[in-house]
């Protein structure tokens, strides 16, 4: 919670002071403003349609696919044995990382007091849910026979028989199932009292009564506010851990299994900071746009974007640091197996992969080293869309060519996706969009009532330089940030 | 207040919803039916996923009363192969007409009865002048990646009536059983007689 | 259920006129306000709020019961993969962990709509939409013979709007 | 179906087919099925037969001229089935690929339902029988009156027996002169040097008496002679371990036989004579090493280890235009070096290849017809248009003839030129007799009612004698049946008798009727002036023998041996000659000879001499139904007609070639990964030496120990680790394991049970028979025919396409590692059996999330098709590759990739589900035979008795290099056999996975110059 502010000139001379992590939004005065600007960006525009039915189209390609694989057999894949997880289980592993940034970006810096996730934390977490919900779908269409994928749930049944719980798989429907009710509900949370500030300030009678009955009565009285601080406290203090543990789970399927390149013990941080990063990523790739069309520059200012982007380039050199690891533990392990992978991969079969997965991934990143190229959004967003064409990679790298190049040298092998392949790719992405554009049309992607907790509070007094004596708690004054000149 | 207490209303009915499927998916496994559901007609549809109670109408109405309680005879008689084999065997037409060649479809009074003229011998010899098979309807039915073999239940001492009901005393044949995967293991791990306890395991019956 | 509401702009005329109500004793008060801020913090009650037992009753049930599931399945029916013994703990924590997550939070939800007293289907009396966008706002639940007093008080205060609500 | 009930019973295999109650289980895996399904009983019950309970038939395999015995596996009237039979002297229970694969001939979707009659317009249409025989009877006629019955002609694929006695007492009293007994994978030159040397056409090979096996291009364990027998006898001789024969193999190209060579001797063709004499000491060795580009050093070496080995065996089976010089050469060496009576035994031959035509029989035949003196040709079982040459033009000799009649089952090239078709009965639905040794008559018994409405031609034959008053008299017989037994040496009594095991003793009639003496149409030139670059030698494919197996879908996708390569014809060269002529596999390439041009792709093999290039021969039918029809190409489109002069036999090494690279490519279809083991132990070997240290107690570090891994000993038999592991004494938590059946003093008595597997690399060669059998018991589908990828565009509708995914599906898979050669020196081969390993602590088991991999309490690691959602992670996390994925519906009806379409469905083994799309499968270690005799125990109220049962492939292998059988108890041979120094597991010092499967590694023999370790 944010308390009483004035301007300060000594420090408006000092470069930005992201270091606090205290971002204030000069370019907000009033509350006003805030419900208005945001209740503004509520209302669907031609372009919006657009990529809506752009959206749509590229999901019903990919349901398409879906259902031809389906009757057919999943050999229309490009599956060639012992490859038997390809694009799929690639795509899943993507999705659940693109999650993670959003948790992390509404939990954890939460918990930090991070201030500058105030006003892109919305959006972040949106993110988390529909990408979570994306990923969800291909532990199913990557089944056998997905009319059966309940079996791996534990319930009731006449054959008496039960999941089997030592298996990853059964781990990761716990964790994948856990993670989307908690990320969603720590959504819908943050949203009640934008919906009671929407449902109060909507002029358009059918959004209103939507917006009433989602804000579920809520009165932005003094005791809803102080459980909800705390609820607020608690879920985030639960997603943090979960966060860390889901893409862990998810990265067991592999640490788990004795195939040479995935049975390691560096598996759960690598894949956590790789899903962070990826995540990070893929924010950029959607506020960036959102903040020139909806004419947010004045919430998500560059010094916001500055801060995600050191947060980016730290998850970038993690995950550098953990391929040199890797490496290093197979060639020093002294396994023949271990090492004849890693050859295969790096600069045998697979070195084109690995290399694109390096570049986008090790090498572009550390441009971010330069403030002007932190602060500048074209190059953010650009190079948002290679990091998240290099983390696709990344878990390509780390599946695919594992399985080909595995103990038995006479079923060494190649692997190639097809059409179907790539539809069903292009169909998540398709997926993953329409939901997200759903949202920004229809809910605030900037948190109101949180914008207004670091915006100036009107006051009748004007207060002297040393602060003010309104309840008989003295507030001491906090120096400003300098936003965006523009 | 009266909204409030609407509210309380929904996690009670999900409770009942979960104690709902809990309980319909346990029957499938155990409930033996003590009514015949007459002729569902196609099966493969009841709360516990099985054709339990079935009873199809056969093309010769079969009394097996007749056979077993009143002449006496043996099941393995007709169905021959029960013991050595994991086919219970049907009784060839001509295993019938070794009676039937004398036995008309003119019955004269007997105990009781009046003399009447029996369809189900008629129809028979009408099967057997045309070198027909008779196309019995199965009604006993484990899908194809069941491999059950009648020949070691046999030997274990398990009646046949243990799973077919009291076959001898239904004038029309229905599934007694579920024949769930459920009810089998409730045998297998020797809830229904300790002396039957057999393997558990999947691979004794899928393979 | 009858009271007075006012309206405030300024946060600090605000504050002033909850500690002058509370002098007043009029009747119980609650305050509306856009966005939670320091300045109202405890100004009416300092009892932390209970959702925190929610939670923590939550997520130990739910860690108790992603232990018991698994173990109860495997000693049901035993059978053996890959020679691990029948019941293992180790795998089992996982599931154990996701389930106290999972369930601890929506606990944890549950306490704040008790405790919150939401989802509320009528707007109650003594709400004004401005509440929820710029203005701050006193409700005082007080019988008719105190409401001059109060309305008094809060207009000395600078309240923009006063207005009985029955 | 006759009618009539005779004392030997056709009548009991008279059936209806019977839905549900022991029918073919096709089921889509997890979904029952809605539809009302009828029991339909027998009408009369056949008397000895009990519903799903499977009868054997002892009948006689008809594949090849070989003539083994089989039991038909015969269960509700169907045969779905072959075994090899144990009381027969030639495979004593063995079987070949082939063989197995003959059911697939019975139910092949593409024979003939009935009797065909060619139109005015030309097309063959369907007919009764009744119009085809009055149209036989009528041309018949109209030969005898015309007075040209002499000049017709009747050409039979060769069978011993007594229907060859039987057809030219036809022949005869028609008028007609005798039959040609045809078998174009007779090594015609080889039977004539034998009948000069020792006047039997194949006398008895005795590998395990030898010292040392020489074998000039002799490929006795791919197609040349018998092969189960000799095969028998090599695995025999083999596992003799340290005083085995050494192996030295002579030839321009490594074939299957030369892969189990210790020593490979690379000449050219056509050098073979010149070796032959340098080793006789006729000619000098100098001469034949400059003829054959062989070091004279490595012949030296080569004539002085046979001069000191005694007694050897020398093998020659050349097919060029010196053949029978170079057979009689090496009947001569043998007889030197005192073989003749110990490893040649003429007076145990094998009679099966007596009476065969030569080939120069049969172009002389075509000849005739040529010059339009046949009047009527009768064809029974042989299709000469594809087997011979191109050049020798025969479908342009057919249309002179004025009616052709073909017997065949199949439409073939042949038959579709012909006017009339008889369609034969398959061998399963025939009766007859051969004769595979003297005094030993194997008789052939049908297993079944006819598939289709096809009738057996001996058959047909009485019935048309009957309609021809003048010789009805000589076919009195109602039936051939009846014809046979009233000739069988003690009459019914003993034919009766002799049914039971499917051998009898004495022997049948042959036949008096005079053979044409036929001059050598032409001889070959030799090779060496013959235009072209390259040598270019043609060899009978091991699986589509003479390409009669092209039309069954498990021989097609049975990978060559030693290429790997299945649905697809190719070009082996060497590498140094790829490099010069910048050719790399998979570049197609363009052999031309002055007879034609052929195009397939380039195999740069090293095991083929470097002025050679080699096609299989086998492939390339232009008809022959939907497995077989444009797969592959014909090498016999650019083989010149030449013979050898003496025996006049066809020379398929006649010619040189020009080979020239098209530019275009396409992608080799093989199942080969990696061709070497990168030292990981997978196929282990010792030296003699090393053997002897071994049994000495002294532990070497042999070479394929992993670089880097604890190489921890090897743990001796299976008892300790697994079956305690089954008992759950291995795994930490005692206390849970001990519940329920994996207790050790469980009722149930399973946890005491720990089924495994020993496979003896000394005896494996490599052959193969293991998978088709495993094809067979397990209905496994296959995944590569043509019309199975035609649905699937990245597959290309091309043969193979499933294959290049490496979507195979064979259980049991044979892998071949190459050792050594990378100098382009000479090299070792290792075949490795590679299946499910059942370990005790398989990585499949706990990744699975539904309990569809499990471990049994007596050992196997279960895979439960029903339950399976098709994760595919137990594949990812198996080290030893051998989980399969039903990428399509090959077991549903419905789908496009149907592996089965009708008939083949009822080949499917009732006892096995067939997998639906969707679900993982593997090796089950046959759980389905297990079963079936602990019920038969259980019903006769015994334990099971020690070796009662074994697998399929076990069954089939006739090298016996495969055992099965439970390890936890002493009596049975596996629990011995898994305690032999020489064991080992693959993978396990690595992975730790108690595997159930004990290699024995092979046992090499270097040349005595020659340093240990090769």
């Amino acid at each position: 919670m944010a308390t009483v502010t004035r301007p300060d000139e000594e420090v408006l001379r000092l470069g930005p002071n992201i270091p606090e992590a205290n971002i204030q939004l000069p370019g907000v005065e009033k509350y006003e403003q805030v419900t208005r600007e945001i209740q503004r960006t509520l209302y669907p525009t031609k372009l919006w349609f657009a990529g809506l039915s752009v959206a749509i189209i590229c999901m019903l390609i990919g349901l398409g696919a879906w259902m031809w694989q389906v009757y057919m057999g999943l050999g229309v894949a490009g599956y060639s044995p012992p490859v038997m997880w390809g694009v799929y289980i690639v795509t899943f592993v993507f999705w659940v990382g693109i999650g993670h940034a959003g948790t992390l970006i509404s939990a954890i810096l939460y918990l930090f007091r991070a201030g500058f996730r105030t006003t892109i934390y919305r959006a972040a977490e949106a993110m988390t849910v529909f990408a979570i919900m994306t990923a969800g779908l291909f532990p199913i269409l990557h089944l056998g026979r997905p009319w059966k994928f309940f079996w791996l749930i534990p319930y009731p049944n006449w054959r008496l028989i039960w999941p089997q719980f030592k298996s990853p798989l059964v781990w990761d429907v716990f964790a994948i199932l856990t993670y989307l009710t908690v990320s969603s509900t720590f959504l819908y949370i943050g949203l009640l009292p934008d919906f009671a500030a929407l449902r109060d300030a909507e002029p358009r009678p059918l959004r209103k009564h939507i917006y009433g009955v989602l804000s579920l009565g809520w009165r932005n009285s003094e005791l809803e506010w102080r459980h909800f601080a705390r609820a607020y406290l608690f879920l985030a203090a639960f997603s943090t851990p979960l966060v860390l543990s889901v893409h862990s789970t998810v990265s067991f399927d592999f640490a788990m299994a004795d195939t040479p390149g995935w049975h390691a013990t560096l598996f759960a941080p690598y894949f956590v900071a790789g899903a962070i990063f990826s995540g990070i990523g893929m924010v950029f790739t959607i506020i960036i746009p959102i903040r020139r069309w909806f004419h947010l520059k004045h919430y998500v200012t560059l010094n916001h974007l500055d801060a995600a982007a050191k947060l980016c380039l730290f998850t970038s050199l993690v995950v550098g640091t953990a391929y040199l690891t890797e490496f290093f533990i197979g060639w020093i392990g002294g396994n023949s197996m271990e090492q004849s992978y890693w050859w295969n991969r790096v600069f045998g079969q697979w070195w084109w992969a690995a290399w694109v997965m390096l570049t986008c991934n090790c090498v572009l990143p550390l441009t971010l080293f330069v403030q002007r190229l932190r602060r500048n959004t074209t190059w953010l967003f650009t190079l948002s869309i290679f990091i998240n064409l290099g983390m696709w990679f990344e878990r390509f790298v780390i599946f695919d060519p594992s399985l080909s190049h595995e103990f038995e040298p006479w079923q060494w092998t190649r692997y190639a996706p097809t059409y179907v392949d790539w539809a069903i790719l292009l169909g998540s992405f398709g997926w993953f969009t329409m939901w997200f554009m759903l949202f920004i049309k229809n809910f605030p992607v900037v948190a109101i009532s949180e914008v207004k907790e670091i915006v100036p509070p009107p006051l009748r007094t004007p207060h002297p330089v040393e602060g003010i004596e309104v309840t008989g708690m003295r507030l001491a004054f906090e120096p400003e940030t300098p936003g965006e000149r523009d | 207040m009266t909204k409030r207490r609407k509210r309380a209303v929904v996690p009670g009915l999900a409770a009942l919803a979960v104690v709902a499927v809990v309980l319909s998916a346990y029957t499938g496994a155990t409930q033996q039916p003590d009514t015949v559901i007459k002729d569902r007609g196609s099966w493969g549809y009841s709360a516990a996923s099985s054709p339990q109670g079935r009873s199809p109408v056969q093309p010769i109405a079969f009394p097996h009363p007749t056979h077993v309680q009143t002449l006496g005879m043996n099941c393995l008689y007709c169905h021959f192969s029960a013991n050595k084999s994991p086919d219970p065997g049907m009784p060839a037409v001509g295993t019938c007409m070794g009676c039937h060649l004398v036995i008309g479809p003119n019955r004269p009074a007997m105990n009781g009865r009046p003399a009447r003229k029996s369809e189900g011998i008629a129809t028979l010899q009408k099967y057997w002048a045309q070198k027909k098979p008779v196309p019995w309807v199965r009604i006993h039915h484990v899908p194809d990646y069941v491999n059950f073999a009648h020949m070691p239940h046999i030997n274990a001492g398990v009646t046949c009536q243990t799973c077919h009901g009291q076959v001898q005393q239904m004038n029309r044949v229905y599934q007694y059983a579920s024949l769930n995967m459920g009810w089998c293991i409730n045998c297998h791990v020797g809830n229904v007689n300790p002396k039957w306890k057999a393997r558990y395991d999947c691979s004794v019956c899928h393979y | 259920m009858q009271g007075i509401v006012g309206v405030f702009r300024e946060l600090d005329a605000t504050v002033d006129a909850v500690h002058a109500l509370k002098k007043l004793r009029a009747g119980n008060i609650d305050i509306y306000t856009p966005a939670p801020r320091h300045e109202l913090e405890g100004i009416l009650t300092h009892r932390p709020s209970i959702v925190r037992l929610y939670t923590l009753i939550g997520g130990l049930a739910g860690a108790t019961f992603g232990y018991w599931i698994p173990i109860w399945i495997s000693d049901y029916w035993p059978l053996v993969v890959g020679g691990k013994p029948v019941p293992s703990w180790v795998p089992y924590t996982i599931i154990s962990f996701e389930l106290m997550v999972l369930i601890g939070s929506l606990a944890t939800v549950a306490g704040l709509f008790i405790t919150a007293r939401v989802p509320r289907i009528t707007m109650t009396v003594g709400y004004d939409e401005r509440f929820s966008n710029a203005n701050f706002g006193v409700w005082v639940e007080c019988p008719p013979e105190k409401q001059a007093g109060v309305t008094e008080t809060m207009k000395r205060h600078g309240a923009t709007e006063v207005r009985g609500e029955r | 179906m006759s009618e009539n009930s005779t004392p030997s019973g056709v009548r009991r295999r008279e059936f209806l087919k019977v839905l549900g109650a022991g029918g073919v289980a096709t089921a889509a895996i997890g979904c029952s099925s809605d539809r009302v399904e009828k029991l339909i009983p027998y009408l009369n019950h056949p008397d000895e037969t009990v519903p799903m309970v499977s009868n054997y038939y002892a009948s006689t395999c008809r594949e090849c001229s070989a003539g083994c015995g089989v039991l038909l596996e015969t269960r509700d009237g169907r045969t779905f089935k072959l075994e090899g039979n144990p009381d027969h002297p030639l495979n004593r229970g063995a079987l070949c690929a082939r063989g197995q694969a003959a059911v697939q001939g019975l139910y092949n979707p593409d024979r003939y339902r009935s009797p065909m009659v060619r139109n005015r317009s030309g097309q063959l249409v369907a007919a009764t029988w009744d119009q085809a025989l009055k149209l036989m009877e009528q041309k018949l006629g109209e030969v005898q009156k015309g007075g040209r019955a002499g000049s017709t002609l009747f050409l039979n694929r060769h069978e011993s027996g007594s229907f060859p006695a039987f057809l030219d007492e036809w022949l005869a009293a028609n008028g007609m002169p005798a039959h040609l007994s045809v078998d174009p994978l007779a090594d015609n030159a080889v039977i004539a040097a034998n009948r000069q040397s020792y006047g039997v056409s194949w006398p008895w090979l005795a590998f395990s008496a030898a010292r040392l096996i020489v074998s000039i291009g002799a490929d006795f364990l791919d197609t040349w002679g018998a092969n189960v027998p000799q095969q028998l006898e090599f695995a025999d001789a083999r596992a003799r371990l340290a005083d085995a024969p050494r192996f030295v193999y002579v030839g321009p190209r490594r074939s299957l036989t030369g892969c189990n060579a210790d020593q490979w001797i690379a000449c050219r063709p056509g050098s073979e004579l010149a070796i032959a004499n340098a080793l006789l000491g006729k000619g000098s060795v100098n001469d034949a090493a400059t003829a054959s580009d062989v070091p004279v050093a490595t012949l030296q070496a080569l004539k002085t280890e046979l001069t000191g080995a005694r007694p050897a065996l020398v093998l020659s089976g050349v097919a060029g235009s010196d053949a029978m010089e170079l057979a009689l050469a090496v009947n001569e060496l043998n007889r030197q070096l005192g073989a003749v009576g110990t490893t040649v035994q003429p007076d145990r031959a094998i009679t099966s290849f007596d009476g065969i035509a030569t080939d120069a029989d049969v172009i002389a035949a075509v000849e005739a017809m040529r010059a339009g003196q046949v009047p009527l040709l009768m064809i029974r079982g042989v299709n000469p248009v594809f087997t011979s040459p191109k050049a020798a033009a025969v479908v342009d000799a057919l249309k002179k003839v004025p009616f052709k009649v073909s017997f065949s089952s199949y439409p073939d090239e042949t038959s579709e030129l012909c006017d009339l078709i008889l369609p034969d009965h398959h061998a399963i639905e025939s009766w007859g007799d051969a004769q595979p040794m003297a005094n030993v008559i194997a008789v052939q018994q049908p297993g079944m009612a006819p598939v289709y409405d096809t009738r057996q031609t001996a058959d047909v034959l009485i019935t048309l004698a009957k309609a021809n008053a003048g010789i009805a008299a000589k076919f009195a017989a109602p039936n051939y049946m009846r014809w046979l037994i009233d000739r069988y040496p003690g009459g019914t009594s003993a034919f009766t008798l002799a049914l039971e095991k499917g051998v009898g003793t004495g022997a049948v009639a042959a036949s008096t009727a005079p053979r044409r003496a036929t001059a050598i149409p032409k001889t070959a030139a030799p090779i060496a002036q013959t235009a072209g670059d390259l040598f270019l030698v043609v060899y009978p494919s091991c699986s589509l023998g003479d390409g009669s197996g092209a039309n069954k879908p498990w021989l097609q996708e049975f990978p060559d041996p030693v290429t790997k390569i299945c649905w697809q014809s190719w070009v082996e060269i060497n590498q140094q000659t790829a490099v010069k002529l910048g050719v790399d596999t998979g570049d197609i390439l363009r052999v031309e000879t002055a007879q034609g041009a052929v195009e397939a792709p380039a195999y740069v093999f090293m095991g083929i001499q470097k002025d050679t290039v080699a096609m299989a021969f086998g492939l390339g039918h232009t008809a022959y139904g939907r497995y077989a029809a444009g797969v592959g190409v014909n090498p016999g489109d650019v083989l010149p007609v030449g013979f050898d002069a003496k025996s006049g036999s066809f020379a398929w090494t006649a010619t040189r070639a020009k080979v020239t690279k098209t530019g275009a490519y396409t992608p080799i279809v093989t199942t080969e990964g990696s061709a070497r083991q990168h030292g990981r132990g997978i196929a282990q070997a010792l030296t003699v030496r090393e053997l002897a240290d071994l049994a000495a107690g002294r532990v070497t570090e042999h070479a394929e120990a992993m670089p880097g891994m604890p190489n921890t000993e090897y743990l001796p038999g299976l008892r300790s680790p697994m079956a305690a592991d089954a008992q759950g004494v291995v795994s930490s938590n005692i206390k849970h394991k001990e519940q329920g059946m994996y207790s050790p003093d469980h009722w149930s008595g399973m946890a005491k049970r720990r089924w495994a597997m020993t496979v003896d690399l000394a005896r494996c060669t490599g052959c193969q028979a293991c998978v088709t059998a495993c094809y067979a018991e397990n209905n496994i589908p296959t995944v590569a025919a043509p019309y199975q990828e035609s649905h699937t565009a990245f597959l290309h509708g091309v043969a193979g396409g499933n294959i290049l995914k490496g979507r195979e599906m064979n259980w049991i898979r044979l892998e071949r590692y190459w050792e050594g050669g990378e100098d382009g020196g000479d090299f070792e081969a290792r075949f490795v059996p590679m299946l499910c390993q059942h370990c005790g602590n398989a990585p499949c088991e706990p990744v699975c999330p539904v309990y569809a991999t499990y471990h049994s309490p007596d050992g196997l690691n279960v895979q439960v098709y029903n339950r399976c959602v098709g994760t595919r992670y137990c594949s990812n996390n198996c080290p030893y590759k051998v989980r399969y994925f039903n990428w399509f519906g090959y077991g549903e009806p419905a789908r496009p990739q149907y592996a089965w379409p009708e008939r083949l469905s009822w080949q499917l083994n009732p006892d096995v589900t067939v997998r639906g799309k969707g679900v993982m499968e593997k090796c089950s270690f046959c759980v389905q035979r297990i079963r079936e005799a602990e019920h038969r125990a259980k019903a006769e109220g015994r334990e099971l008795r020690p070796d009662e049962f074994t697998t399929s492939c076990a069954q089939a292998c006739p090298s016996r290099a495969i055992t099965f059988g439970d390890a936890a108890d002493n009596d049975w041979t596996v629990a011995k056999l898994a305690l032999d120094k020489r064991g080992y597991h693959v993978f396990q010092e690595q992975l730790n996975t108690f595997p159930a499967v004990v290699y024995l590694k092979k046992v090499n023999h270097p040349a005595p110059a020659a340093p240990a370790g090769v």
